[in-house]
């Protein structure tokens, strides 16, 4: 593999800046997920007040898009880690369409999440725009909702990130990889997985409550 | 010509978490009482740690890097836990 | 001609606004939190006129409201929590390892780029027509009955998040993995201890800000959301999400201020930190306690007594810690040889007004005082002691001591102390009257009061005209040195630390040869090197 | 009492703010001891090694570890008694008061408007007998407001959405400032008010001059029958609703297998989220109420309810 001979001076070696900039990644990492956390609290405090709303809640929420989703992610992961696995120069082509492929099944999940959205529309179950619903539990549902449209939708302004910066890395491998683009490819990575990580428990928080009973 | 090929490892950690996924969405539709929200957490933690431990390579990685990835969940913990613990006891 | 420094090495407007030069990024920084200290204390100086009488004479409530939110906004986010880490900081880490620059520098200068779009959205929310939320922007009044620009000025708070967010990655990764050979974790000094910590609070607790802000300004937007009463949410569940990372924040405003004591004091009084590795480990402490005890400003509020109960003792465990430094800091002294000059001044002056501030901490972590205390100005007094006579008193010592490091220039002597002694005197005479009026009963934040607390309120204004006196002086007798001052010695203090093994200015990537480190920090054996040392 | 042998020692208005003003004491003379103790060393070590000063330097304490424990230690320990001194009269100023005077204060942007079970209602301003605990049942029309009497060391904020219970109690007739003490917009600082603690003579003479049109719970009884409560719930009508006779205060059976006390947040909840919580062997066909009455509406129902506690169903 081509080393681009030139490092910034304040690293000592290659493996030196690479290191840095991976543990850099982690500690990004680690910030995310405290932004998230502050969300996953209000899910916990609330659906320890209204667990009978939240299970109505998440009855109206579509398991099939969002397991078909799930899948989507998974599988788009598989590809980015597949990716960094092989990158070398004789790949580049391979790599380049394995990231492509990535992007485009990033790009499926957010057209679901855009379909997913739209039919919570139609149900009048979108708060503060258009929210009705009949019976006790109105309220509860409600503060399932403004959850699940803010969680989901930061989860999905983190999947168009990701889908920018795999496809950036997709142009630049078609062209001249070097172990600087490994680098940046594996920190891309890393980000890529933990919004992964992020939608697995989203799913679990969203999707599969209140399924057994009715 | 074989080097474009992925590892056997990552393949089996894709089709072990799809595997995981069809378990989890059969297992909520169950009836298990409040079991229900712990399988699914359950399963949902243990297909985050597949993906960390593989897709994020952290089985490959040292002491440093585990701590930096470990940092986050920890405090998210103690966000969760003395955040609810006023909810959970309030008169 | 000496040789280039970073400040000679090249004259542009493009050299200095690409810039990734750490030292000039932290000049940059000290630009803009000049700035911001000064639109923040004039918000301040509005203040303290206006409550010189107990009727309303200056100002209406609802632009009294906007001048403490203003005030409280900008002091907090755009100087109090970027000041020693963002500008002493920035120039000083690198040079302490013996680094080159900080690991990632293009990201700093994008920090301090958000940095400034955060302080012109919030500047731009105050100049439309001001926030009067008051700096916390408790819900429900921020969401549903505020009528102002809370979302602008929660949008700039937002994004300045975002800076503090990478400056602390940056340090994190930057003391991990740019040490120079030879410095072991012992061997740090205790600034970067501290400023470790720091940076662990701010990546691990404004991203909860981040998303507290955000749900706050969607309640606002929709006018419908997840604290709002009407719909089964609960206010109080904002206020536990946002001192989840204010009260830590007040530790990212204080540990760096701990950070620079810990240097004045070791090379004034010639002699290592007493102490040392307690020192350091207190601050790692500090910084993961201070995690633990966010509910000790919610215990009149309605959260459960057993939460209540917990916090206040989390309060005081964290003062532990604290309580370690002040008596090593005072044992440092011990059988030293202390050179009154400026930065010293500033350093006893911090130890003596972070011990009141600290102690009357305790007050308000004793849960059956606090439910008299909190929200009156025994608060406010309280943190301002922290804040504003620890944090500002130790940012201006700092910013003396490595004056001559940063612009290659040495500053009167004679001004800097008569700064120093009248910071100190104008500090106590404002805050600590508020004590009393806090003991007394007065609320904060309020616009008109009683008569009966005029006294101690006509006092404590008196002591802010001497206070704002003394915080523009350096200005000038430090904006003089910059330019005409004499030349500095690379080493003015005979201080030990690597920074001072390079050249005043520093040439642009610090140091010629890479240096290595030998020795534990602090070897200050001025008098020893004479005589034999005792066993 | 043993506090009444400290020499000079003032006794609060309250027996609590006795005992916060003895924790203050306490406070302010270990700060003292450890401010004095501190500026001490600090001036005499500046004094003696200030430089150019011929003293003793050598045999520098080295061996740092000893003291590092004894001032960890001292001050863990010195702490830890504070804690538990400053926990203990917190639990005892926010006990659950016994049920005895009842006043109910609705905070809203900017006023305190309190009312007396006699219907007797007040603007800024409450009236109360002295040497008597009073509960006061809190609620807030908006914002957090706080509910600060400074001269009895009281604070309690006020959250809308819910009741919040407090005791107080003055020994002293005198009048004392209520304060706001949580930020709620722009005329926080005008939301104050006094507390006019009288003889319990004095105090009925004024309850009876005030001259009330009707006790609140008539009132919450007209508003029972105006909202069209009294339809299903005095058992006449087509649709079968739990009586309210006898409820309160006592176990409510749930139709999710629970029970609940019937306590003022309970019957507040029920008008206002009315399917939450439903009683066994009911349909869930109660409308929720939220939006349509306010907390001073609120607050007379629930006292009409009460009320009725005395009669049988």
């Amino acid at each position: 593999m081509p080393e681009s001979s030139v490092f910034a001076p304040q690293y000592a070696s290659i493996p030196h800046r690479d290191h840095t900039a991976e543990l850099g990644m982690w500690v990004f990492i680690a910030t995310e997920v405290l932004l998230f956390g502050g969300l996953i609290l209000a899910y916990v405090v609330y659906r320890h007040a209204f667990p009978q709303d939240f299970a109505a809640g998440s009855r109206h929420t579509e398991i099939v898009i969002g397991t078909a989703n799930t899948a989507v992610l998974l599988t788009s992961s598989f590809l980015v880690a597949w990716a960094v696995e092989i990158f070398s120069p004789a790949t580049a082509k391979i790599v380049t369409r394995l990231l492509v492929g990535a992007a485009c099944l990033g790009l499926a999940f957010i057209v679901l999440k855009g379909i997913e959205y739209g039919k919570e529309y139609d149900e009048h179950l979108v708060p503060g725009i258009d929210f009705q619903f009949p019976g006790p539990k109105a309220n509860g549902v409600q503060l399932f909702f403004i959850f699940y449209f803010i969680a989901t939708a930061i989860h999905a302004l983190h999947m168009l990130i990701g889908i920018c910066l795999l496809i950036t890395l997709a142009v630049i491998c078609q062209r001249a990889p070097s172990t600087r683009h490994r680098t940046a490819l594996h920190s891309a990575a890393l980000y890529w997985h933990f919004v992964d990580v992020v939608w697995i428990f989203l799913f679990a928080l969203i999707y599969l409550p209140g399924r057994s009973t009715s | 010509m074989t080097e474009w090929r992925p590892p056997i490892a990552l393949v089996g950690a894709w089709l072990g978490l799809l595997a995981l996924l069809a378990l989890t969405v059969a297992l909520a539709y169950v009836p298990l009482g409040a079991g229900n929200g712990v399988v699914a957490l359950t399963i949902g933690t243990i297909k985050a740690g597949l993906v960390a431990a593989i897709f994020m390579e952290l089985r490959h990685r040292g002491g440093l890097t585990l701590v930096f990835a470990g940092a986050g969940l920890f405090w998210l913990g103690i966000l969760l836990w003395l955040g609810s613990m006023d909810f959970l006891t309030r008169t | 001609m000496s040789a280039k420094n970073y400040l000679t090495a090249d004259f542009t407007l493009r050299s200095w606004f690409l810039t990734t030069d750490h030292k000039r990024i932290a000049i940059l920084y000290f630009a803009s939190l000049i700035f911001f200290f000064f639109i923040g204390g004039a918000a301040a100086t509005a203040i303290r006129i206006e409550l010189a009488t107990p009727q309303a004479d200056l100002v209406s409530s609802d632009v009294y409201n906007r001048l403490f939110t203003m005030h409280g906004i900008i002091m907090v986010w755009f100087f109090l929590i970027p000041s020693i880490p963002n500008t002493l900081g920035n120039f000083i880490v690198p040079l302490m390892i013996g680094a080159r620059d900080l690991a990632f520098p293009r990201l700093n200068l994008m920090s301090w780029y958000i940095f400034m779009l955060g302080g012109c959205v919030t500047l731009f929310a105050i100049l439309a027509g001001g926030v009067d939320t008051g700096w916390t922007f408790y819900t429900p009044f921020s969401t549903l009955y505020s009528n102002s620009y809370v979302i602008v000025a929660a949008a700039g708070v937002f994004i300045a998040g975002f800076s503090s967010i990478l400056t602390g990655l940056n340090f994190i990764v930057t003391i991990h993995r740019l040490r120079a050979p030879g410095l072991t974790w012992y061997r740090l000094p205790l600034f970067l201890w501290s400023l470790y910590a720091t940076s662990v609070i701010l990546v691990l607790a404004t991203p909860v800000l981040a998303i507290t802000l955000l749900l706050m300004a969607t309640e606002r937007f929709f006018g419908v959301g997840i604290f709002d009463p009407r719909i089964g949410g609960d206010p109080l569940l904002f206020q536990h999400l946002f001192w989840f990372y204010s009260h830590p924040a007040v530790y990212i405003m204080i540990l760096p201020g701990m950070g620079v004591i810990n240097e004045l004091v070791s090379c004034f009084s010639r002699k290592q930190v007493f102490g040392y590795k307690f020192v350091a480990w207190c601050s790692l402490a500090i910084a993961a306690v201070g995690f633990l005890v966010w509910g000790h400003h919610m215990f009149v509020s309605g959260q459960s007594l057993i939460a209540s109960l917990v916090f206040s003792f989390m309060s005081f465990i964290v003062a532990v810690p604290s309580a370690i430094k002040v008596f090593n800091w005072t044992a440092t002294l011990h059988k030293g040889s202390i050179h009154f000059d400026a930065p010293m001044l500033y350093a006893l002056a911090f130890i003596g007004l972070f011990t009141i501030g600290g102690l009357t901490g305790l007050f308000l972590a004793c849960l059956a005082f606090d439910v008299h205390a909190t929200d009156t100005y025994f608060v406010v007094a309280h943190f301002h002691y922290i804040m504003v006579g620890g944090m500002v008193t130790a940012y201006f010592g700092g910013l003396h001591y490595w004056w001559p490091k940063i612009t290659g220039r040495l500053y009167s002597e004679y001004w800097a102390r008569t700064a120093a002694i009248l910071i100190f005197f104008g500090f106590n005479l404002t805050f600590f009257p508020q004590f009393i009026l806090g003991a007394e009963g007065m609320p904060r934040r309020y616009h008109v009061y009683p008569p009966e607390f005029q006294v101690w309120n006509v006092l404590s204004s008196g002591g802010a005209a001497i206070l704002a006196v003394a915080y523009l002086m350096p200005l000038f007798y430090l904006g003089y040195s910059a330019f005409f001052g004499k030349r500095a010695p690379a080493n003015p203090w005979n201080a030990p630390g690597l920074e001072w093994q390079t050249s005043s200015p520093p040439p642009e990537f610090n140091f010629a040869p890479q240096p290595v480190v030998t020795r534990e920090p602090y070897q200050y054996n001025e008098r020893f090197e004479a005589e034999p040392q005792n066993a | 009492m043993w506090r009444q042998w400290i020499p000079f020692w003032q006794p609060g208005l309250s027996p609590h703010s006795g005992d916060v003003d003895l924790l203050f004491t306490g406070l302010l003379m270990v700060s003292a001891l450890v401010i004095g103790l501190l500026f001490f060393l600090l001036t005499l070590f500046c004094a003696r090694y200030r430089a150019g000063n011929q003293t003793d330097r050598d045999h520098r304490v080295k061996k740092s570890w000893h003291w590092e424990v004894s001032w960890t230690a001292a001050s863990f320990v010195c702490f830890l008694g504070l804690f538990v001194w400053g926990a203990s009269v917190y639990f005892q100023i926010y006990r659950t008061p016994a049920d005895e005077h009842d006043v109910f204060v609705v905070a809203k942007q900017w006023m305190w408007k309190t009312q007396h079970p006699g219907g007797q209602a007040e603007i800024d301003a409450l009236h109360i007998p002295i040497k008597r605990p009073i509960r006061l049942v809190m609620a807030s029309q908006d914002v957090i407001h706080s509910f600060f009497i400074p001269a009895l060391r009281l604070k309690h904020d006020v959250v809308p959405g819910r009741y919040q219970d407090l005791e107080i109690e003055v020994d002293k007739p005198g009048h004392y400032h209520l304060f706001c003490a949580e930020y709620c917009g722009t005329d926080h600082s005008g939301m104050i008010g006094e507390i006019v603690a009288m003889e319990p003579a004095d105090f009925s003479n004024w309850l009876t001059q005030q001259a009330p049109s009707s006790t609140l719970a008539s009132e919450g009884g007209q508003l029972f029958r105006e909202l069209g409560c009294s339809g299903c719930h005095s058992g006449g009508g087509t649709v079968r609703a739990p009586p309210l006779e006898g409820v309160y205060g006592k176990p409510v059976p749930l139709s999710d297998g629970t029970t609940v006390i019937a306590d003022d947040k309970y019957i507040r909840d029920s008008i206002l989220l009315p399917r939450s919580q439903v009683v066994a062997s009911y349909q869930p066909v109660m409308p929720s109420f939220e939006g349509k009455v306010s907390e001073d509406q609120l607050l007379r129902l629930v006292i009409y309810i009460k009320s009725l506690a005395g009669h049988s169903s």
